[in-house]
């Protein structure tokens, strides 16, 4: 049995294993006639990881034997793999980003008032983390609250350059007629992103194990 | 090694072996001598797929065309094997018995003359048989063929390398201005006062704006009046900034200061005691939207 | 980005993914302001192919994308790293499988007349359970029985790349040939059958596996 075989069996069976291999398991895998030295096994597995070098994968021995792993510089795109498709926000979620972008700048208390119900801390964390809002200020009233505003990032996002680019109540009254009129506007930002991510939805392992 | 015996096989299993193993000899003829022992012809009766496979078998066993099987042969020794199987107590499907009446039909209607000149082979009382022989065998070797195909965790593996870390970002959900704008329509359908008093003549620059200048105060304690407006912004920016620091004032979040009559006028976000003093001068002030609600 | 990051990332991916991944889902791995072009992604994965000749490993593309694998001539060393034998499969699945993947969408009933025999219902949901097989509709006759088909996953366990490149199907003989070809036939399907019938036992896959 030729060098090369040797360390091909061993790749092979490293890769296929997947779970760390010892040295001696590797050696077991030949058939007892042609079984290599335990030298010619750590001599291929040196091989092989001189064939690593400058590659995507490593070898490397672990306490129950040799493994051939990903780099760890390739670990942040590789694990885009894993990339879980987003949610969608919250309609409540939606309506307070709508009051902030409307009614700045305003307090959570305001937006409660407004809506009837309570709002979710973690609703105000979420457009805040997103950067579409931030907190400008306090009301000077007990317990000054925050008052909240809309940012650069949020008009950059639907593509506005003021706030006067959102359409007067008297015109979402006819939203549907509005509508058309959007999906144009909208054009330059939101389609924009869906672009981005719908492709991996469609063929993403997900969508093709679930169907 | 026979290459007429097919079911190579025992039981579920593939290829694996003859159907036994007599004094370490494997054994793959048929079973017509009948030297087999009876636990071995067991296993090599179950192993056939039905009839159309016994029939194959025996076709194929005497080397012959499927497509010209000698009819009364065939049935004689397809009753034999059948007999066989009822011996061995096996199991018989009912598709077995169906067959042997089937094979008993053709073969009587072989025995009736024909008109020489319609002896064409439409007529020929095989055919039906011959064809879902032909169907069968084309699918038992498209099995076999399959079952050749090297496939997962049997013949190849997929090459797995460990990934020791995983930084997976969170993807962030898309908005479309147009859910946002419904949600919006929605939430002052509900709050159906509010939306009259206020959004529906309001410019939303002045919003803006307010929020700019509040933004502007922060951190320093005076801001100089004049310095918030812009001439570049011509009459209309003027305009708006003057009505956004009007709104600003009766909302209670700034408070404008001169030091001294015709002093310059100086603006600063308001001060806890300032703003008190608004609730108090001006109750809707503190908490205007609360009042609009109602 | 130049060339041997992209291949890297894209070896690293397809080794850590433990699943075939399509060339455009390789290239969402990478950032935005860096997407390699589509036809840079399929010059890695040509470069890739070339590198793994007379390796231990192969880059085979499968119904769902590109997948690194273990070569079928080191099966056998290789699958000593098991106990257990590999599954194998009765005839009766084989010969329901096979129906179902030629001659999709097909019924149970179908199946049963083609095979002359009663199709035992473990046998179906065997292959369901597998995800191999699934059911696409039914057909609308009284009783409307499950149209069967085959998945992605079985093109992929099977290692192709479609339908098309299942093994031919033998061709139907026509009784009404019969006369001429009979002498034809004598010379060529006996012999076809034993061929068909001898090496099996000898030299096929599952009794390399099973030995």
């Amino acid at each position: 049995m030729n060098d090369t075989t040797v360390r091909n069996v061993i790749e092979a069976a490293l890769l296929a294993a997947g779970r760390p291999v010892s040295a001696a398991e590797l050696r077991e895998l030949f058939d007892e006639f042609e079984r290599p030295a335990a030298e010619a096994i750590d001599a291929a597995l040196a091989e092989l990881a001189a064939g690593y070098e400058g590659r995507g994968v490593a070898l490397r021995e672990v306490a129950s034997g040799w493994r051939i792993e990903v780099r760890a510089e390739l670990a942040q795109p590789v694990s885009r793999l894993w990339q879980e498709r987003p949610a969608k926000y919250s309609r409540a979620l939606l309506e307070t980003l709508a009051l902030i972008a409307y009614r700045q700048p305003i307090t959570r208390g305001e937006i409660e008032d407004i809506r009837g119900v309570a709002v979710n801390p973690n609703i105000i964390r979420t457009v805040i983390e997103r950067g579409w809002v931030r907190v400008i200020g306090h009301r000077e009233v007990p317990g000054r609250p925050e008052l909240l505003a809309t940012t650069r990032e949020f008009l950059d996002y639907f593509g506005l350059k003021t706030l006067d680019d959102l359409p007067t109540l008297a015109q979402l009254k006819d939203i549907e007629t509005l509508g058309v009129q959007l999906e144009f506007d909208a054009g330059t930002s939101a389609p924009e992103a869906s672009e981005v991510q719908e492709p991996p939805a469609a063929d993403s392992p997900s969508a093709a194990a679930g169907d | 090694m026979n290459a007429t015996v097919p079911p190579a096989e025992t039981g579920p299993q593939q290829h694996e072996m003859p159907f036994a193993i007599v004094d370490g000899e494997p054994v793959t003829e048929p079973p017509k001598d009948l030297y087999i022992p009876p636990q071995a012809l067991k296993v090599f009766l179950e192993a056939f797929e039905g009839p159309l496979d016994l029939l194959l078998y025996l076709i194929r066993r005497q080397n012959l065309d499927v497509l010209d099987i000698p009819i009364a042969e065939i049935t004689r020794q397809y009753l034999e094997y059948i007999d066989l199987m009822r011996e061995l107590e096996l199991e018989l499907a009912g598709e077995y018995l169906l067959m042997a009446a089937m094979l008993a039909e053709i073969k009587s209607r072989m025995l009736l003359p024909r008109p020489a000149s319609e002896a064409a082979e439409e007529d020929d009382p095989r055919a039906e048989l011959v064809r879902r022989l032909q169907e069968y065998e084309r699918f038992k070797r498209a099995a076999e063929d399959l079952d050749r195909l090297p496939r997962l965790e049997r013949d190849v593996w997929a090459g797995k390398a460990e990934l020791v870390e995983r930084h997976v970002a969170p993807l962030l959900p898309d908005v479309t201005l147009k859910e946002m704008l419904l949600a919006f329509k929605d939430v002052i359908q509900r709050a159906a006062m509010f939306a009259h008093h206020h959004v529906q003549r309001e410019r939303l620059s002045v919003r803006q704006r307010m929020s700019q200048i509040i933004e502007a105060l922060q951190g320093s304690e005076l801001v100089d009046f004049a310095r918030l407006f812009r001439v570049e912004e011509g009459r209309m920016g003027v305009t708006v900034t003057f009505v956004a620091l009007l709104e600003l004032l009766r909302e209670g979040l700034l408070e404008v200061v001169q030091a001294d009559t015709y002093a310059p006028l100086h603006v600063r976000a308001s001060t806890p005691r300032a703003a008190v003093a608004a609730a108090n001068d001006d109750v809707a002030a503190t908490a205007p939207a609360d009042s609009e609600t109602r």
